[in-house]
């Protein structure tokens, strides 16, 4: 009570839940959006309060940052037709309120009886530290302790750009906004510093709040550059390398979990001796792969040879 | 009351607006935020979950899930974006 | 001991085991399919002597393998079986005949005979039940491989009397699912043994096995069509005239009279059945169902119908039999199974003959058909006379049996009962042969008695079983003649009774 | 002193799954072959799994060797192993009619480019989430089979799958977000994710707001009435094979989960059991009305699912909370039966609408003169779906009916039984259409397929339909390993 | 003491030039004058509240960090503000060219 931090918390609080109800109340979809995209931020900022930076940032660059890239360039492809006011009935509407008024009342209460002081894993993790190879608890979580979860997230990501390019086919594009030359100066400006600080946010992640998915995400946007400002088209010709790209994190984290298991050992029971490395080895290729597969799909359609898409009448 | 207490709130409140949204909601794009917003506030609690009061370190581990979360997310929403994308062209063609 | 202890399995898989074979063969091999069928009749037909005879050197057959915790899938070779399986593998093979030339021209062949030896499988396996539980599968099979033989010729009618047979026998067989898991639940055991099993639980809890007594019965009564579960049976005649002979003659109808004897005697005991005064209502089921049965005979016009309301009344003698809770009724009743099976199967050939030869369904059409077709009216002349009780007939001995078996048990009506239904029978039987023989054809009408051959494989099946009603009747007295293996049979379900007549069959 | 990696069987059956995705997505033109390799590399860890698990009891897996909680562990008890046998077996004829259905002749390149990659993944995703311990493992299992489920569902690409794959993707991912927020729950009352932990719980509050966001997610996943509205759509409009994935096997993971989690937390009180048995005849009912009206077949197969879903859920509760111990056995029984079963009359509908040239149950007589292969399979599945001897459906509605009669619910066996009528009465409009003969026919070509597409689903049908003759084996077996504690 | 006195009015002069803007964000009539606002105000912004921070600064590492930060966002918030008025003109002259 003391704290006037904390006034500042009710106040973002406030904030979040009014942007999360202007989000779905408001009209205009591309309003919606940008409302979108400040609550996603504002969240990141909450989580920065409850001293989760890591996740902060993830939310940020990929929650909301390429999130709300993905969902303009949709918008950008879908705004010709304008939404059908279908009417929700008045009814159902006030039933559903109620429900979620019901279900919100019982989490709460749920919540407000459990002390926010459970044990949780922070002990075992600080106990393991040592073993795992890296020195930062949520990078040793994501890599070493529930590695298994983090390969199945990246298997996550290869199965959505599986379906993504499975799902769009040779539909004739919106053509996407030219940008011009400004704008493509400053791309050629910012990519060489994106590249940089996506790396260092991958480094950094062995011993302070950063890491794969935060990094992956920050050179995703330099995939997002060169895909607005036209210094890249995807060509057919390149799919392949994509291709290896989309599967490579996937498949380097899944052979090393793999290949240590011998000699008693079992998957992703990395060896002490080489755990700082395969980590980070393993980090390496899966930032690869987040990046690349962030921007395809922010793209969207897997690039075809004309002949292969398919004919609209 | 405490940081974790508001946001905790904070987060149920968040998943509930997103669940009234998506069951609510018929615009395609909308109904994909409202399901982002559930996927924000479950965000809330873990991390909720996690927090300590200050100087103590938060628990690593549910940090750890909500990045998963989150890239999962970002999945599910582009397959999601991807399908409304195709429906949109598939109705404009079978409309011309 | 027993040299070949897989032997009833080898009797199932004749039948069973050939039916993907004829479905699998194109429909233009029809010699390679007749082969297959007689070869697979034939064998069944040695197999079960063989069967036989090993089960009087007092071999025993019980095979069996778990399918659910305790319950078990259980084969067993008993003398009632035997009598059920002898009676189905000499009526199959017969048929079988009958079919090829019945169906010679005919589409969808290979379906037919595949469904055709499955439902000659079914009936196998209900014989060999060893237990409700694999009675049950047997007799949901029996359902299945009927049902295309119904709806064999695909109009919108017989789809119809397909649908209506499906609800019923389905809805049936669920109901008997339901009793079997009753028993199971209330006994701990599904078996049939002779004497039964439910004694103690009649005792502790006899309102529960008066009521489960209920729901078996009913779902067995709809296969034997007894009122008010029979209403399926007329409308299933849209079936081609095998599969009419064979349904009302051995598979479906018996099927449930089979399973009746085998819940009477086997599950509950006739004593505790009677000590649950059970008995007695079935019996006025029957007694209800075989005048209903023939009263509505006597109105139809169509041939085949008025031979399936025959069928219901003929088939509840087995019911009444079983009910009169009397040794010597219960002989009449296990030999009227096989010689109204033999009866039946006659008529309807001899039906099936008149439809293809002459073009002759119907009651009114029949003027002079016995002149034009003088062997299968034979044939049918005396499985009629036989079905009225005309002694020494077939259907005279078992009726015999029945009359002695309810003075026996004190029970005077069944003798108006079967005067009365004697008299009936005989009200719409003897018309139709008055016509045949005495009535000379009312015009030339096209197509009245145009006469189209028939082959030898149509004509002489008839006048086979026909045969055998004679043989039945005249030497009932005969080592293993159906009478004497039923005394057999009913030594072992009435094992205290005393017989006076009982030791000379032996 | 041996370098060589060993073999680890869970891991062995996540990963190799996991390998074909990888190679049938990077290297398209081989893709089915791969993807049949990966196929049958998986049954057989699968059978390598079941064999030691039938020997030593249930197998554990400490992934990175640090052990529940701080870690992730793998476990194949009985149950586990039991669904991913049904997993391998029908997928691995699904595969076999999938080579057929998406051959060059019948399928575009993109088809047949990606089904086998979405469909690796799915089988990833399948057998992760069977072998899982971790309740936010499972969650991530869950988005893994709802994304390439999706996928699977628009493999045919016409505007009414995407509209579908559309509104199942919405169910799905909200199902999953809905199981993710009580994994939150779970957390902040324990700490911990793993089932160990969820098994010493004391009941709590949270711990009940867990149970009811899992669960409301659960239901929503797997179709339960009135959560269906996906399904029929969904599963209607994909291309067969995709469609015998989908209600074959998808359904069954939430299902499974179901299961797991109402062993393992604290609670499921009756009420909750009744409402999920209620449920589940509203389902029956509903969805067997439904499929009474179906104009198209693979529409009644699909509502037949949402039936047969309602089923399971009554064979959850057949007796109540105190035969909880009891009745998931009735219920995991029913979940192969249909498994199998259904997979193969999607397979057989696909085959059947390939022959006639659509699939209107009206029209079906329009089909050649003999019966094919393709009807003999469907209506041997319709069997086995009726729940007729011997199939495994009626094993499982046996030991369903068994318990509830020993309970003295009767109105779960009432419900059984009108299932099971309603059951005949719409799978028998399908039935009669095959035997009808009294309209003209139209000659249909020879068809020019191999074998493979017929036989695939024929072993299919004819397994559930003999499967139920090893009941008691089957259900000893997913004994293996329960309850959750008995192995170390 | 004195920087802190000083850092501390940048910064709030910053948080005023901020406010500024966004009230001409909200204010303004066409996006034109919008986007004037908050160009020019927010930049001023921006340039006061970094060089209030960097006197805070502990180190020439955190100060190259900060410049960094006031380097990168001046030039995005530069080129947003152009193509914002790139759309504009075109989307306006798109409008007059169809009507």
């Amino acid at each position: 009570m003391t704290d006037p931090l904390l006034i500042f918390d009710v106040i973002l609080g406030l904030a979040i839940v009014a942007l999360a109800v202007a989000v779905l109340a408001m009209h205009d979809r591309f309003a919606m959006i940008v409302l979108f995209i400040v609550f996603g931020l504002l969240s990141a900022l909450a989580w920065v309060r409850l001293s989760a930076p890591d996740v902060a940032l993830a939310e940020a660059a990929i929650g909301t940052g390429l999130t709300g890239a993905l969902l303009l360039t949709t918008l950008h492809h879908i705004r010709a037709t304008p939404p059908a006011p279908v009417p929700v009935p008045a009814g159902a509407i006030i039933a559903n309120l109620g429900l979620c008024g019901l279900i919100f009342g019982g989490l709460v209460v749920a919540f407000l009886s459990t002390p926010l002081q459970a044990p949780g894993l922070a002990l075992p993790v600080a106990q393991n530290m040592e073993a795992s190879g890296v020195a930062h608890p949520v990078t040793a979580v994501l890599l070493n302790f529930r590695a298994y979860d983090t390969l199945m997230e990246v298997v996550v990501l290869l199965a959505a750009i599986v379906a993504v390019w499975m799902v769009e086919r040779g539909t004739a594009q919106a053509p996407s906004p030219v940008m011009g030359e400004i704008y493509r100066g400053f791309a050629r400006l910012a990519l060489p510093a994106i590249v940089i600080i996506g790396t260092y946010l991958l480094w950094v992640g062995a011993y302070a709040p950063g890491g794969a998915f935060q990094g992956g995400a920050v050179l995703a946007a330099v995939g997002l550059l060169l895909l607005l400002s036209r210094l890249y088209r995807p060509q057919p010709a390149h799919r392949p390398l994509a291709r290896l790209g989309f599967v490579l994190g996937t498949a380097v984290f899944a052979g090393i979990a793999l290949l240590v298991a011998s000699g008693g050992r079992v998957p992703f029971e990395y060896p002490a001796a080489h755990a700082k490395t395969l980590i980070l080895l393993i980090e390496g290729m899966v930032t690869i792969s987040i990046a690349v597969t962030l921007a395809a799909l922010f793209h969207g359609r897997e690039p075809e040879y004309a002949s292969v898409s398919e004919n609209h009448k | 009351m405490n940081s974790g207490l508001i946001f905790g709130l904070t987060g149920i409140a968040v998943f509930a607006i997103g669940l009234f949204g998506a069951l609510v909601m018929v615009e395609p794009l909308r109904r994909v935020l409202a399901l982002k917003l559930c996927s924000v506030g479950a965000g809330f609690l873990l991390v909720v979950g996690a927090w300590q009061a200050p100087p103590d370190m938060p628990d690593p581990v549910p940090h750890a899930l909500v990045i998963t979360g989150i890239v999962v997310m970002i999945s599910a929403t582009a397959v999601a974006l991807a399908l409304i994308r195709r429906l949109h062209s598939l109705e404009r063609a079978s409309d011309e | 001991m027993t040299d070949a202890p897989l032997l009833p399995l080898f009797i199932l898989l004749t039948s069973l085991g050939i039916a993907p074979l004829l479905f699998a063969l194109p429909e233009r091999s029809a010699g390679l399919r007749t082969a297959i069928n007689l070869g697979a009749a034939g064998l069944k037909v040695a197999l079960v002597a063989w069967l036989s005879w090993k089960l009087s050197q007092g071999v025993i057959y019980d095979l069996r393998f778990t399918v659910l915790p305790g319950l078990d899938f259980n084969l067993q070779a008993d003398p009632l079986a035997i009598l059920f399986i002898a009676l189905s593998a000499v009526l199959w093979f017969i048929t079988t005949v009958y079919s090829v030339g019945y169906l010679e021209k005919g589409p969808h062949r290979a379906r037919f005979f595949g469904f055709f030896s499955l439902c000659v499988g079914a009936t196998v396996g209900i014989a060999l039940a060893g237990n409700l539980f694999t009675f049950l599968l047997f007799y949901e099979l029996l359902t299945l491989a009927t049902y295309p033989l119904v709806v064999h010729r695909g109009t919108a009618e017989a789809l119809r009397a397909g649908r209506i047979y499906l609800i019923y026998t389905l809805g049936g067989g669920l109901v008997l699912l339901l009793g079997t898991l009753g028993l199971w639940i209330l006994a701990g055991s599904t078996d049939f043994v002779p004497g039964g099993i439910l004694g103690d639980v009649a005792e502790a809890a006899p309102l529960a096995a008066q009521l489960l007594f209920l729901v078996l019965v009913a779902g067995l009564g709809v296969k034997a069509a007894l009122v008010p579960f029979h209403a399926w049976l007329p409308i299933a005649m849209v079936a081609p005239a095998p599969v009419s002979a064979l349904l009302h003659a051995v598979a479906v109808v018996k099927a449930g009279a089979f399973g009746i004897m085998r819940v009477v005697y086997e599950v509950y005991g006739i004593e505790t059945a009677q000590a649950l005064g059970l008995t007695a209502p079935l019996a006025a089921i029957a007694a209800v169902t075989i005048l209903y049965g023939s009263l509505r005979a006597l109105s139809q016009d169509d041939i085949k119908r008025r031979l399936a309301w025959s069928t219901v009344s003929q088939v509840s003698y087995i019911t009444l039999g079983v009910a009169l809770a009397s040794p010597i009724a219960a002989i009449g009743a296990l030999a009227h199974l096989i010689h109204q099976g033999l009866m039946k199967i006659t008529m309807f050939m001899a039906a099936g003959n008149l439809a293809e030869g002459l073009g002759v369904k119907k009651v009114s059409q029949m003027n002079g058909v016995g002149r034009a077709m003088p062997g299968t009216m034979a044939a049918f002349t005396l499985a009629a006379l036989a079905m009225i009780g005309l002694p020494p007939l077939a259907g005279f001995v078992s009726k015999w049996y029945l009359a002695t078996g309810g003075l026996e048990a004190g029970q005077g009506w069944v003798i108006a009962l079967l005067l009365g239904s004697s008299l009936l029978n005989a009200a719409y039987f003897l018309p139709m042969l008055h016509r045949a023989w005495f009535v000379e054809p009312a015009d030339a009408a096209p197509g009245g008695l145009a006469r189209r051959r028939i082959g030898w494989m149509l004509a002489v099946p008839p006048i086979a079983t026909a045969s055998l009603v004679l043989i039945a009747g005249g030497l009932a007295n005969a080592p293993f003649s159906p009478l004497e293996w039923t005394r057999f049979i009913v030594a072992l379900e009435y094992p205290q009774a005393a017989f006076d007549d009982l030791p000379e069959a032996f | 002193m041996n370098d060589l990696p060993t073999l680890d069987w869970p891991t062995a059956v996540v990963f190799a799954p996991l390998a074909g995705a990888i190679l049938a997505f990077a290297w398209p033109r081989r893709a089915a072959g791969i993807g049949l390799a990966s196929v049958l590399l998986t049954t057989a860890a699968v059978a390598a799994l079941a064999l030691r698990v039938l020997a030593e009891g249930a197998v554990v897996t400490r992934l990175g060797n640090w052990g529940a909680p701080l870690g992730i562990d793998l476990r194949a008890d009985g149950l586990s192993t039991l669904l991913l046998a049904m997993t391998a077996g029908v997928g691995l004829f699904v595969s076999l009619g999938a080579l057929d259905s998406y051959a060059p002749a019948r399928a575009d390149e993109r088809t047949r480019r990606y089904f086998w990659p979405l469909w690796l993944l799915l089988l990833t995703g399948l057998n992760g989430a069977f072998l899982s311990t971790d309740v936010f493992n499972l969650y991530v299992m869950l988005e893994v089979i709802a994304l390439a489920a999706v996928g699977l569902t628009v493999l045919g690409g016409g505007r009414e799958a995407v509209r579908a794959g559309l509104e199942y993707m919405y169910a799905s991912i909200l199902g999953a977000l809905l199981f993710l927020m009580g994994v939150g729950f779970v957390y902040l009352e324990l700490g911990r994710l793993d089932f160990a932990g969820l098994i010493a719980a004391e009941p709590a509050p949270a711990l009940t707001a867990a149970l009811a966001l899992m669960i409301a997610g659960l239901l929503l996943k797997t179709a339960l009435f009135p959560l269906h509205f996906w399904l029929p759509g969904a599963h209607a409009n994909a291309t067969a094979p995709a469609s015998a994935l989908l209600s074959g096997l998808v359904v069954k993971v939430s299902l499974y989960i179901f299961l797991r989690l109402t062993q393992y937390m604290p609670l499921p009180d009756e009420l909750l059991v009744t409402l999920m048995g209620t449920l589940g005849a509203g389902a029956i009912l509903w969805g067997g009305i439904q499929a009474l009206r179906a104009e198209r077949l693979k529409l009644l197969v699909a509502w037949s699912t949402v039936v047969q879903i309602g089923l399971i859920f009554v064979a959850f509760a057949r007796a109540g909370q105190v035969g909880l111990a009891e009745s998931w056995k009735a219920a995991a029984l029913l979940i192969l039966a249909h498994a199998v079963a259904k997979a193969a009359m999607f397979l057989s509908a696909g085959r059947i609408k390939d022959e006639v040239g659509h699939d209107r149950i009206q029209d079906l007589d329009r089909s050649p003169i003999r019966p094919t292969l393709a009807q003999f399979t469907f209506a041997l599945a319709a069997i086995s779906l009726i729940g007729l001897p011997p199939s495994l459906g009626f094993a499982g509605k046996w030991v369903l009916m068994e318990g509830a009669m020993a309970a003295g619910y009767w109105h779960w066996v009432g419900i059984t039984m009108i299932g099971t009528l309603l059951s005949v009465a719409y799978f028998s409009r399908v039935l009669a259409g095959f035997l009808r003969f009294d309209r003209l026919r139209t000659p249909v070509a020879e068809h020019q397929g191999w074998a493979l597409a017929d036989t695939a689903p024929l072993v299919l049908a004819l397994a559930a339909l003999s499967l139920g003759l090893v009941a008691a084996p089957i259900l000893a077996f997913m004994e293996i390993g329960y309850p959750f504690g008995a192995t170390p | 003491m004195v920087i802190q006195i000083l850092a501390l009015l940048l910064i709030v002069l910053g948080a005023f030039f901020f406010v500024a803007g966004t009230i001409g964000l909200l204010r303004f009539p066409d996006t034109l004058c919008r986007l004037h606002a908050l160009t020019k105000a927010d930049g001023l912004g921006l340039g006061l509240t970094c060089l209030g921070i960097a006197l805070l600064a502990g180190s020439a590492g955190e100060v190259s960090r900060i410049v960094l930060i006031w380097f990168f966002v001046a030039v995005s918030s530069a080129v947003c503000g152009h193509l914002i008025a790139r759309h504009v003109r075109r989307s306006a002259r798109a409008s007059t060219e169809g009507s």
